[in-house]
């Protein structure tokens, strides 16, 4: 029980803090600000005990919290962490600070309305990474929708309305098929605990039913291919700071929902149905890589490129029922949930940057188009590194932690199937082509018009950001293995869940 | 000998002949408010008839109270008319469609 | 054997007068046709020996509310031509339906008997049996509270239609004794010093 | 060997660049410069210490790890260094010719705004470079292998202002990343069937996977070792420039030439033919990869050298004639003569750096002008530029005694010896070859700097600059400002370093033939089956590097090569209308080389502008009709239409309810008279 505390501290520290920038309004909006920043911040401080303090020993959940909570429904308000979320909690939390230094004076309209919604977003993901309890998990993933809603509805762009409210409705969508599921469980196992899910027997034709739910809560979230047009919209319209979020965190959430709750619980449906989502995924990675290349509008087009990033989540997750089909050991199914976890935290990193980026171009030029700059590093050159940087590591470029997600799935895939691991690959090539040229077209180039030329260099706020993104990006992409490290008890204990079967003999 | 079979068929041919005067008619209100009373007068006279038939009075007694309500509400559409007439000008049913989805 | 032929000869006059009210073009004929049919049915709940309810019947239904509904056709001026624009277009598909709700009703009656034989005939009544004294035995025993309601209820409806229909024209020059009972002196006489003035 | 000093090695120019990059003010030009400099100079030396320790004092190998890159279930993948004879040859020639280059910058770039970036870049060059070359394992092989391509994406396109140098990089990245896709699904398969990525495992596990099969498809599988040699040779294809891949290597003369010359003739390109020698076991047990590697090579050979004599941009001739030096390596490896192609690429470094300098030069004297058509007699007024290049065109064609010689014809002669399959096929085109590469690297030192003057009367119209001659060579540099003033001599920082490179190109190939190729220098970071070594029987009758260069006149290629030498002094000094004549006779076959057998149509029009259609088909008919316009938009507007009905039934009308809720009694009656 050690660190008793800390991961309700860590939920709640920010939600308070946000209620208190909205209380202090619009009038004294300097000090929300600060408020908001300090909050913040010390999330990521008390998230660092979190890291250090983490057995890399076993597979247990640690820090653990439980409090009755709705005895009637015999549900706890259990909170624990492990070697899988313990990553994503440290992302949501380092990812935090650079939204808000971003939206620092950018924001006009109600500032202190948009940090407060912030910081409680940020609680809330952090409550859904942390929960323990399949009801406080439900609970914090409908709460987290709120706050989104809000910053892209308020804050958004021209048809921010329609894209918000595409967003609200796909993701509740698949939400509500998943408390079904469940409710479902609830009632054949007594109490919501994750925990006594995973160990809960259940007919194959019942885990089938269980997967179908879960896989469409959660594919509207990662995004899957066919349920992935809400993912451009809501980011084109979304103002800088909600996109980094939304990239960065959000569709983490469909990942660490097929890692936490699909795999585990229903073994063997994910093994009837695994090839379906190997399929999705490897569609998603070629589709949408072409549609990427053809998009003229920057957000558009790295929104595109998530969706193809995340479909190698996807991928890893479900290439374990495979390798073990077609090599008989499991050797590699570890590897492809490992390079489906690093994808996540690195792709997490490197397209938030992305949209740090646009948002960056965004505030001088207020135009998305591509066709509306050229040329950008005549006049901001150290801009123009870090952009650079940044499409490399979303090539996938080794020495940077975009590449070590990718590889990893592919090393796992080629033990699978040839032609998943050829398939996978294309992404080298699909990844570099569109954003190098997306690069060649905004970056390099003469000078194209006089609003380019208009545009100053980084100023002090940004600079940090970036440089703390990139020296993030770099460091994963240098030296991943503590990120591994941490990771390795849960994952095999999850590859062990995974590749079990329910079904009594 | 009149059997029970009688008066139920003769009630429900009041009963349809009724509803038809209700939704054929494109003339006036009041014909509206005279069916609805000729409806009535078919549900007493199931009322009277199986109370015959089953020897059992609480079928008259409820019959009463048919004819009381029958009583206020004819008063109360009437009055209802008059107003409608006064604001309308005309009862024709054709005008009376404010209520339009 | 002549209570059958009473029967049907009542019955047939009874679906006349009812049609009679629907196909009536004028308000009035419609208004007559039904106090017929009331009259009829009175005429067969007698010989269902149920001899208070038609007298009632009678009196309560032609006296009053046929009455009112006279007198409220009366006193619009409805201009009639206007309203004899006759059936809907297609009065036929109407007809039809009510036709076959008769016989969907007929069928159910017989075929399926609801748990009561449909063929008997009426249960044979005592010879003292008087109808008008059963029926108050009970109104006033078991029904007591009901009977009240039913009053209240009647009461209710005679203040919502005068409160619908009264309305005061404007202009009418009307006493009102309560204001004229309440006036005080100082609203009437106002006393006013004036010098006294010269003859011109 | 202490790792520290290898890490030394590394670290320097990685040091060196950063200072110079990312300095910013602190860090003046002349100091980036140095900085640099030194970095690189430091490593040089220490690279040729670590040679002689391995070669002379025959210090063992070295095979460590310096630092665990991550364990993912249970595979160990780390950043460590395998430094045997064959790795420390490359060290101390990619140290050497990055030296040379980086000293030849000051004076080419001395003008340049980018000055202290270009040498950032350039150091930065070297360092991934040598991780790729000292790595003994597959990641940081890989981690090398992309981080040369992403460096010379950033030189290509140094000068980012100019769209064909974007253009170009962009170009050059992809196609790169094209043999990367081979490459990594080769690391795959070894993986696959070593379970370590590291070299130790996976040569000793060469003999069993050979033996095995790999299922492709349900039906049909192919040799194991087999495919994941070819899917290797794709990776080196990308980098290597052979054929389908080799579109990228002309244009990236865009970039400055000190890069073309240190990047695209010595180090950068001679990766992949590094790294086949380096897998040496594997592709040894696989005749299938072996025959490939050889048919690519053998048509790059030939092929790429008839584009030479048709371009008239003396950087693109140079680029030619490197692609087809890099085939002829190529069909050393194929016919596992992997000595020879080192031996080879170590001599082709030095005159190809040689070359491409003395071109740098031409085109500083020329004002920035590289049109072949209008230079010409330059050998009066830039001697020593001439002399380096005469030197350097006679070790190309491979005039006995020089270094060329040596190299190439012990290829030539492997060639015939060895007894694979495709290898007559091979021996043919190389042999062809040398004639054309004879034919074109004459007709360039014929074009430049003898014949008439040709630069003066290109003043008079020196507006009609395009013309026929290779389409798409519209380089207009930015930094072409003026075309006027004489030629003049290059300053001594560009000449000394072209001194420094034509010293090598004539007696290294003399020297080192004996010990490198036959003196079992390569020992064991080499291996060759006993039944593949053609170098084995070629040593039998090598009895030194002057019998073997006196035997050359009497071979087959010397006369050859004279025969080029002829043919363009006929066609291009003796009758200079001949060419002319000659080329409207052979009009088909001209227009096809000068399409350059239509790869780059090919790649834009069909690889590019194909993808681009699929990609707005998918985007236009995927997402936007079908998703989002039919399930998404498609149920909110069924809905919408749904409500409009039902909203009719509300007319208003009393008769209308009526009627509905009549129909609906008649309804329920009929359904429960016809259940009964």
């Amino acid at each position: 029980m050690q660190g008793f505390g800390l991961l309700s501290l860590l939920i709640w520290l920010p939600i308070v803090a946000g209620l208190v920038v909205l209380a202090l309004g619009e009038r004294n909006i300097a000090a929300g600000r600060w408020v908001a920043l300090g909050a913040s911040v010390a999330t990521l401080l008390a998230a660092i005990p979190l890291a250090t303090g983490f057995d890399t020993g076993t597979a247990s959940y640690q820090f653990v919290e439980r409090l009755p909570w709705i005895p009637a429904f015999n549900s706890y308000y259990a909170l624990g962490v492990d070697g899988i979320s313990l990553p994503l909690i440290l992302l949501t939390a380092f990812m935090t600070i650079p939204v808000i230094v971003a939206g620092w004076n950018v924001i006009e309209t109600r500032p202190a309305q948009y940090f407060a919604s912030f910081l409680i977003m940020e609680g809330l993901m952090i409550g859904v990474f942390a929960a323990m309890d399949a009801l406080l998990f439900y609970f914090f993933w409908e709460a987290m929708l709120i706050p989104m809603f809000l910053i892209i509805g308020v804050w958004g762009g021209p048809r921010r309305v329609y894209a918000t409210i595409k967003f609200f409705l796909y993701t509740f969508f698949g939400s509500v098929f998943m408390l079904v599921a469940l409710i479902y469980m609830y009632l054949k196992a007594g109490d919501y605990s994750i925990a006594s899910f995973h160990a809960l027997p259940l007919t194959l034709q019942e885990q089938i039913w269980i997967f179908l739910a879960f896989l469409l809560a959660f594919a509207v979230k990662v995004p899957m291919w066919p349920v992935h047009t809400w993912l451009p919209d809501a980011h084109v319209e979304a103002p800088t700071g909600g996109s980094v979020i939304l990239a960065a965190i959000m569709l983490k959430m469909g990942g660490y929902g097929f890692l936490r709750f699909s795999l585990p619980i229903a073994p063997d449906a994910s093994r009837e149905l695994d090839l379906l989502i190997i399929a999705l995924s490897l569609i998603a990675v070629i589709y949408i890589g072409f549609v990427a290349l053809v998009q003229q509008d920057m957000k558009k087009l790295i929104a595109y490129s998530s969706i193809a990033h995340m479909g190698f989540v996807t991928l890893g997750a479900f290439v374990a029922y495979e390798i073990l089909a077609n090599t008989g050991g499991t050797q590699g199914a570890a590897m492809g949930m490992d390079g489906a976890m690093v994808q996540m935290i690195s792709h997490g990193l490197v397209s938030g940057a992305l949209f740090l980026c646009v948002g960056v171009m965004y505030d001088r030029l207020h135009s998305r188009e591509i066709s509306a700059y050229g040329g950008v590093i005549n006049t901001m050159p150290k801009f123009a590194g870090f952009m650079v940087l940044f499409a490399l590591a979303n090539a996938g470029l080794p020495g940077t932690s975009g590449f070590v997600g990718e590889f990893l799935v592919i090393l796992a895939s080629f033990k699978a199937n040839f032609w998943y691991a050829l398939l996978a690959a294309v992404t080298l090539i699909l990844g570099a082509a569109y954003t190098l040229w997306l690069v060649k077209r905004v970056i390099f180039g003469p000078v194209a018009n006089e609003g380019v030329a208009s545009m100053k260099d980084l100023n002090g706020r940004e600079f940090a950001v970036l440089g703390v993104l990139a020296v993030a990006v770099l460091l994963l992409g240098v030296w991943p293995a503590p990120l591994l490290e941490m990771m390795r008890p849960s994952i095999e204990n999850l590859v062990d869940l995974a590749l079990r079967t329910k079904l009594s003999p | 000998m009149i059997t029970l079979a009688h008066l139920l068929t003769l009630s429900a041919i009041l009963f349809a002949i009724s509803i038809a005067g209700i939704f054929l008619n494109r003339k006036n209100v009041i014909l509206l408010l005279m069916c609805v009373e000729l409806l009535l007068l078919a549900a007493n006279f199931n009322f009277v008839a199986f109370s015959r038939f089953l020897g059992n009075l609480d079928g008259q007694v409820f019959v009463f109270f048919v004819l009381t309500v029958a009583a206020a509400e004819s008063a109360i559409g009437l009055a209802i008319l008059v107003v409608l007439f006064r604001s309308r000008r005309s009862i024709n049913v054709e005008d009376l469609n404010t209520m339009k989805g | 054997m002549l209570v059958q032929i009473l029967f049907y000869l009542f019955g047939a006059f009874l679906v006349a007068s009812a049609l009679g009210v629907i196909v009536a073009r004028n308000p009035v004929h419609s208004a007559l046709a039904l106090v017929l049919c009331f009259v009829t049915s009175a005429a067969i709940w007698l010989l269902l020996e149920a001899e208070f309810l038609a007298v009632v019947l009678v009196l309560v239904y032609v006296g009053a509310v046929m009455v009112l509904f006279l007198f409220v056709v009366m006193m619009l001026d409805i201009d009639l031509a206007e309203l004899r624009s006759g059936f809907t277009r297609y009065a036929w598909l109407g007809w039809i339906t009510a036709g076959v709700v008769i016989v969907e009703i007929v069928g159910v009656v017989t075929a399926r008997n609801l748990g009561v034989d449909v063929t008997r005939g009426t249960v044979p009544l005592p010879e003292d049996y008087s109808n008008t004294a059963e029926l108050g035995n009970v109104l006033y025993t078991r029904f007591a509270y009901p009977f009240e309601l039913a009053a209240m209820l009647l009461l209710v409806a005679i203040i919502a239609a005068i409160a619908l229909t009264m309305r005061r024209r404007p202009g009418l020059k009307v006493q009102d004794v309560a204001k004229q009972v309440a006036v005080r002196r100082e609203e009437r006489v106002r006393i006013v010093k004036m010098d006294p003035e010269k003859r011109p | 060997m202490n790792p520290n000093l290898l890490l030394a090695i590394v670290l320097l120019p990685l040091a060196g660049a950063i200072i110079a990059g990312l300095g910013g003010r602190l860090v003046s030009r002349m100091a980036a410069a140095y900085v640099t400099i030194a970095g690189v100079a430091i490593s040089c030396v220490l690279s040729l210490i670590v040679l002689k320790q391995i070669y002379w004092d025959g210090v063992p190998a070295f095979n460590g790890p310096v630092y665990t890159w991550l364990v993912s279930d249970g595979v160990t993948m780390q950043v460590g260094f395998l430094v045997d004879r064959l790795t420390a040859l490359m060290m101390a020639v990619v140290t050497f010719v990055s030296l040379c280059v980086h000293v030849y910058t000051i004076g080419y770039m001395h003008d340049d705004p980018g000055f202290k970036r270009f040498f950032s870049y350039i150091s930065l060059f070297t360092f991934s470079m040598l991780m790729l070359v000292m790595s003994n394992n597959f990641m940081q092989l890989f981690f090398g292998w992309e981080a040369v391509g992403v460096v010379s994406y950033l030189l290509i396109g140094f000068w980012y202002t100019r769209p064909s140098a974007i253009f170009a990089n962009l170009k050059a990245f992809l196609v790169n990343r094209v043999g990367d896709f081979g490459f990594v699904l080769g690391i795959a398969g070894v993986l696959y069937y070593t379970g370590s990525l590291d070299y130790t495992a996976a040569f000793e596990a060469a003999p069993r996977i050979a033996q095995e099969s790999f299922p492709l498809t349900s039906t049909t599988s192919v040799e194991a070792l087999g495919l994941i040699c070819i899917l290797l040779f794709i990776g080196a294809m990308g980098k290597s420039a052979q054929v389908p891949l080799h579109v990228w290597l002309p244009d990236s003369m865009e970039g400055p030439t000190p890069i073309s010359a240190l990047i695209h003739a010595a180090t950068m390109v001679t990766a992949g033919i590094f790294m086949v020698a380096r897998m040496s076991p594997l592709f040894e047990h696989s005749e299938l990869a072996l025959n490939f590697v050889l048919i690519i090579g053998a048509t790059t050979a030939l092929f790429m050298g008839l584009l030479g004599i048709v371009n008239n941009d003396i950087k693109r001739v140079v680029a030619y004639s490197t692609l087809s030096q890099l085939g002829y390596m190529t069909v050393a490896l194929g016919v596992s003569a992997y000595g020879a192609a080192i031996f080879h690429l170590m001599t082709h470094a030095f005159f190809k750096a040689l070359l491409f300098l003395a071109a740098g030069s031409v085109i500083i004297g020329m004002h920035h002008e590289q049109d072949m058509r209008k230079m010409g007699g330059l050998a009066k007024y830039m001697p020593v530029t001439a002399v380096t290049c005469w030197i350097g065109a006679l070790a190309l064609i491979g005039t006995p005694f020089f270094s060329g010689f040596y190299s190439k014809d012990m290829i030539i002669e492997a060639a015939a010896a060895s007894h694979r399959w495709a290898a007559p096929y091979a021996y043919w085109c190389v042999l062809i070859g040398v004639f054309v590469t004879a034919l074109y690297t004459f007709r360039m030192l014929f074009l430049t700097f003898h014949g008439e003057e040709r630069f003066r009367t290109a003043h008079a119209h020196a507006a009609s600059h395009g013309g026929e001659g290779g389409h798409g060579e519209s380089h207009g540099s930015a930094d072409a400002h003026h075309h006027g003033g004489e030629p003049h001599e290059s300053p001594p920082v560009v000449t000394v370093p072209l001194i420094a490179l034509a010293i090598p190109s004539i007696f290294i190939g003399l020297f080192t033939v004996g010990p490198v190729l036959f003196g079992g220098y390569f020992g064991d970071s080499i291996f060759v089956l006993e039944r593949n070594d053609v170098l084995a029987e070629l040593g039998h009758e090598f009895h030194g590097p002057v019998a073997f260069a006196l035997h050359g006149f009497i071979t087959p290629t010397f006369w050859l090569a004279l025969a080029g030498v002829v043919t363009a002094w006929v066609f291009f000094l003796w009758k200079p209308g001949l060419a002319d004549r000659a080329a409207e006779a052979l009009r088909p076959i001209r227009t096809i080389l000068v399409n350059k057998y239509y790869f780059d149509w090919f790649n834009e029009n069909v690889i590019a502008r194909g993808s681009r259609l699929l990609g707005r088909a998918l985007w236009r008919g995927g997402d936007q009709v079908l998703i989002d316009g039919a399930l998404v938009n498609g149920t909110a507007a069924t809905v919408g239409r749904f409500g409009g009905v039902v909203r009719l039934i509300q007319s208003g009308y009393l008769y209308s309810y009526a009627f509905w809720m009549f129909i609906g009694l008649a309804v329920l009656l009929g359904w429960f008279l016809l259940r009964s």
